[in-house]
């Protein structure tokens, strides 16, 4: 057991954190961290902060050095993202082209692609969405039923995409559709293609969320067109794509625990500075009590991934247990943002500019309830880790 | 033994429904949130001819002087409906207590109207960064001859928008203790500064009311001057119990849309019901809205009976029921998977709606220590 | 909505008090509640209770007049099982003749099966058991495989039953045994038979428990021996019969309720009697909270069950909603006395007669995993709730 | 980075996973609980022999001197096995102090037969019917010349009948506080009558110890006079970390067999993981088992370490422990169904000392303030 940062890794980190403090938008270290409303500036806005992290040499870090990256280490990895989240960094809008689908090119795209794509993946000239989820494949993502079908030496592809992030800004889209079907084994049949979205054939509308947020679209196509140049990997076999590409993102779910710390400290502090019957929240029992309760669950989940990271370490790649930080993250999310609404009392349901202390707890309660259902809801998870790591047989009728 | 709503209080909960099926059901309260309220204001009146702001209204005013049970049905169907207005604070809060603490004048001016439904009273007690104490309120009412005169500020006004008369808890003596405290009516004329404030919960307009010197009769004190605080304890009495009712009612919808979808959303070729993940939520749910609407009959039941441990009975109602709501709430999101996560289908409606109740006058811990308190413990 | 009693009901609870002062065992008002420790003692002395309340027309209230009963109503039966629990009167040793078999004969025996044995039951001289459960059908009770196939004009049984009640007391079982065998559907070929205890062919032996009591039997039977006129009903239509002589058993979880509450108000005494720290447990505000909730769901639970006593008495039969009554008590009990048991602090864990209070906590505390397991499986009741008043899809496979 | 036992810590558990399964593992306890010791005691010689007794004991006394991460697999194991006897009290308390604390004459006296397995000690801190707090501690240590002269008596001294020496926590000043505490060495010999106690965890034995004018020599002092509360302090970190350890190792033990026993039984022609509500259960108690090895492996760590938040991260591993550890015993009684209710499988014994260890030198609520304390809150 070593928990120690090498110095190389505490290097890498100084580096990093000096670059961000001269590079972040101006004003952003002084806590002005508002980002455009509109459409257009919010996306020129991230791009341009896209465009600096690759004049940096910090768009994608994991890359291989050839590629534009720097053959980051799991660790500086890691590094990254605490660093990322400990400034509040703003998003990065090509998190699907940089995480997601370049490492996958890179892995098995043909030539062409690399070349077509790559560069521009790291630059932010080309923002990337992903088209999976249907309105009826959700959690039974195998389900869908958006069909490309083959005329002379194009693609025609139809159907419907929901729950689509950042599709709204996206010129490019890593899409999943059937080009065949077979009835026993649905995953069969999927194709994985590099769709262009600045194409008639391609509608995007954005989806309003309970919390007010339009960070998902449903996308729409119509006779949308591809070539085979654009297929990845073999047709048919695009689950198998899939799947590696997910793995690609082998260390997403670690922002989201460094988020989780962070907003468990900021809980701590409001609970410090705010008071009731004239005592800071945290002098009440029973708020200690369940903050302390927290700082345990807090604290072991990070601990857990501390403990799946190094068998990932270990064994050259992520298991199963990444899906026990997924779940964990995420219910553990919305339970401590629905303690941070409670403790409040009547006065936390003041909303926006109203709220009594800060509007994020409110947001950040309202937001939480999606983190249960993206990415694969909890139930799915449940299922995965029973079966793949405690092998409990398969549920009948799946 | 008959534990049950009567065949006539059910056959108007019948009423209540189609009517409010027929005005789009939480359609109104959608609207209400974008300030639309033209249609809102008219299904109200329609509501108020089928006779449930005459309820608990003896009928020397105009009303059908019937018991509080029989408001059950009301409460729970509005509840359902997540229906707009201060119905809740005028005839669960306002109308008991000016029954049994209001003079001869003040009867007459506010009860016809309220049976007739042209007039409505919200409350007034929190105010800005206060908490709910009797030390939180420092609104003062000095006198001035035959006046009282009003300075300062009340927050979080429930469809302070929407009522015609605020019945405003304000101190009228020094100090800060629970002595000095009374409570006023101020009507909507008399002058008071409306701003609406920004609410988690958008189908509920929530309203800063100040006064700055504000001039009203002295005759505009409700019970006995300085009494406010023991006439506020015994209107939480009737408050909560109705509070409980609106909850459960809102609960109930909440299971019939987890319910319904789970029957009908497929995945992996089974309708999502069949899965016990969701299935015996399902059940957990249903098993917290039946024991919330038991505790919430009885306690509706036990505001007009000599029921021993009617506190107790009545704060347990409306702790249980926070709670329960809050969660069956927030379940029906999660087994409406992405589409409950959206704007457009109603389950995020309800959350927002019981997290706006959550601590509304008093904490789950707050009415706890009420049941502990109330059994002598 | 009334809550009141009638005369009629309360002149019923003062009969039925002043009866009881009379007959309770010598000492039993005084608190002295032991039972005999040895199996014999212990069941001549309930077997003698049971004779004495036969005696004051005390036995089966709710059976029909002509067969010894009182004819009672429902409210009756209710007021029957308060004054019992609050009296904390000796437990019925012939419970389930009493309350499932001889209701069951009533309506559905053969008048020599009815002349054979009611009069037995209702004396105490025939103590019943039941024979369901086996090895490899519990939840699934459908599945048992003990068979009984006819040879002559007898029925010889071959098979073993476990967690069989009052198993070791018993003179006469009521079985269920396979006569024949339907693949699609095992409830059909389930044959119900009186069985006679006392043959070569039974044996018992007692299951110990977790909390060290032996309330359940395995019961082995070897060519065990039962004649036509032991059937219940028809052949291979017994699960039927058992179905309606469960729904006979209409008032027993009130028993359980009313056990629950008046635990409730023990546990009340012992938080206001018990200091730590110089202080009433019931003074401590975890404590305080932690009570206020659990009163409102023991109120809750008790207000269930009249709701739906109300139901049972305007439809004339019980729903699906008693699944809710047992579920709920059954896993309050278990919150409750787990909770009893942590305010005990360390000393808690002392038991028998070292036990810090009184050992009934700690007893309930062990007992009280048998009730989400025993009459039906947790489980197994939200599956009931679920599929039977929710109508929501039964399980794939079930 | 590397968050993991090592190699050879892994594979150290692995001799002590293979001895304890040929010595039967739970069966031990069973024995013990009957009071049969005789296989104990050649279980406990034989670890004693593999090195377990000598881990953190100086190698000048005998012992291996490795660090507290090398007990980590012992503690497991152990727990796994329910196994009997005070190692967690003689190597996660005692050994630590005596090295911190301890004279030079005490360590010779005592360091050397721990490691060789012939001495154990274990710990008295509770009084019969009083709290854990310095008020509750009554046991009166007079001076008499250079001796001390003992008065009172210490109840729940776990496994007493087992241990050679008991640590004591006495007064050796008049007062109730904090101060006047001090901890004492008596042996078996001096004279102590001890009298089994029944406990719910049949596996483990109670003992009250009385001490009626006991006389012992004043050496027997450990640590400064006055100290002794302080000295508990320090202790309870060292003792809570191996606690967690060990209730680790009975939760992993009840996941397996909970994971095991639901891919073999069958119901309705399936085994019953199959079925979500059984599935997703046991998801769980492994989520809750991963979280308590995490943070009981760190807080092992970080008892060794300069761990700004020493205190906290220990006390957490301890509270989170304690909850899961129940929660998860409890899990599998149900999982296993009536069999689980039955004495014959082992279920039982797990929740039984989840139970016994709750509150054991301090209850959750205890460890939970001693968290918010030591982060400054």
């Amino acid at each position: 057991m070593d928990f120690t940062i090498t110095k190389n890794e505490e290097a890498f980190r100084l580096e990093l954190r000096s670059w961000l403090e001269e590079n972040l938008p101006p004003g952003w270290l002084d806590g002005n961290k508002e980002l455009p409303k509109e459409k257009e500036a919010y996306s020129q806005f991230l791009r341009d902060w896209q465009r600096k992290l690759y004049e940096g040499g910090w768009a994608a870090i994991a890359w291989p050095k050839e590629y534009g990256g720097r053959d980051a280490t799991l660790m500086e990895e890691i590094i990254y993202h605490q660093e990322m989240v400990r400034i509040d960094a703003p998003p990065l809008i090509n998190y699907i082209g940089i995480h997601m689908v370049g490492p996958t090119l890179i892995q098995s795209g043909t030539e062409e692609q690399k070349e077509k794509h790559i560069q521009k993946i790291l630059t932010g000239e080309e923002v990337w969405c992903q088209g999976y989820s249907e309105p009826n494949a959700g959690s039974d993502l195998a389900a869908i039923q958006t069909n490309a079908v083959k005329e002379g030496d194009k693609w025609i592809i139809n159907g419907q995409k929901v729950w689509t992030s950042f599709g709204q800004f996206a010129d490019k889209c890593f899409l999943l559709a059937r080009t065949s079907y077979d009835r026993e084994k649905k995953h069969r049949g999927i194709t994985a293609f590099l769709l262009d979205m600045h194409q008639p054939g391609v509608e995007t509308k954005p989806i309003i969320q309970m919390d007010g947020k339009q960070e998902f679209n449903e996308v729409y196509l119509t006779d949308a067109i591809a070539s085979d140049a654009d297929i990845v990997g073999e047709v048919d076999k695009g689950w198998r794509v899939m799947i590696a590409l997910m793995l690609h993102e082998r260390t997403g779910i670690g922002a989201e625990l460094f988020t989780l710390e962070k907003r468990f400290n900021d809980l701590v502090e409001m609970a410090k500075e705010h008071e009731v019957n004239g005592q800071p929240l945290l002098k009440d029992s029973f708020i200690r009590q369940k903050m302390a309760g927290l700082y345990a669950r807090v604290r072991g989940s990070l601990l857990n991934y501390y403990r799946n990271l190094t068998i990932t370490l270990k064994q050259g790649h992520p298991g199963a247990e990444s899906s026990i930080d997924k779940l964990v993250v995420s219910e553990l999310t919305k339970e401590m943002a629905a303690f941070a609404m409670s403790i409040q009392g009547h006065q936390g349901v003041l909303w926006k500019e109203d709220a009594l202390i800060d509007t994020r707890w409110q947001e950040n309660f309202l937001a939480s309830f999606g983190q249960t259902i993206g990415g694969g809801t909890s139930e799915v998870q449940r299922n995965t880790i029973g079966e793949r790591l405690l092998g409990l047989p398969k549920d009948l009728g799946r | 033994m008959d534990f049950a709503l009567s065949e006539e209080q059910e056959m108007f909960r019948g009423y209540l429904r189609k009517y409010l099926d027929d005005a789009g059901q939480t359609k109104l309260a959608r609207e209400y949130s974008k300030g639309k309220t033209n249609e809102l204001k008219a299904t109200l009146q329609g509501l108020s001819e089928l006779g449930a702001t005459g309820i608990n209204i003896p009928e020397v005013y105009g009303g059908l002087e019937l018991g509080t049970l029989d408001l059950v049905p009301v409460f729970e169907e509005m509840g359902r409906a997540l229906l707009p207005g201060c119905y809740l604070e005028t005839m669960g809060f306002a109308v008991p207590l000016i029954k049994k603490y209001g003079t001869k004048a003040q009867k007459e001016k506010y009860l016809p109207e309220i049976a007739a439904g042209t007039r409505s009273i919200t409350l007034g007690v929190i105010e800005p960064k206060r908490d709910f104490s009797p030390y939180g309120i420092q609104c003062f009412a000095g006198k001035e001859g035959d006046d009282l005169v009003l300075t300062g500020t009340k927050t979080l006004v429930p469809d302070g928008d929407l009522a015609d008369t605020y019945l405003l808890l304000v101190r009228t003596d020094e100090g800060d203790g629970q002595t000095g405290l009374s409570f006023v009516f101020v009507d909507h004329q008399d002058g008071a500064q409306l701003q609406l404030q920004k609410c988690i919960d958008e189908s509920k307009h929530l309203v800063e009311l100040s006064f700055d010197e504000i001039k009203i009769p002295n005759e505009r004190l409700l019970g006995e001057e300085g009494q406010g605080w023991t006439i506020l304890e015994d209107g939480l009495l009737y408050l909560n119990a109705a509070l409980s009712s609106m909850m459960v009612g809102g609960m109930e919808k909440v299971v019939d849309m987890a319910t319904e979808y789970a029957k009908i959303r497929e995945q992996f070729g089974q309708p999502i019901g069949r899965f016990q993940a969701i299935k015996h939520r399902i059940v957990d749910m249903k098993l917290e809205l039946e024991t919330a609407r038991s505790l919430s009959y009885y306690a509706n039941w036990a505001l007009e009976s000599e029921e021993q441990e009617r506190e107790a009975t009545i704060y347990s109602a409306r702790s249980f029921a926070t709670n329960a709501f809050i969660e069956v709430a927030s379940h029906n999101i999660q087994i409406h998977g992405g589409i409950g996560f959206s704007e457009e289908i109603d389950c995020h409606l309800f959350l927002k709606r019981a997290r706006y109740y959550e601590s509304y006058l008093g904490s789950v811990n707050y009415y706890n220590e009420q049941i502990a308190s109330g059994l002598g413990w």
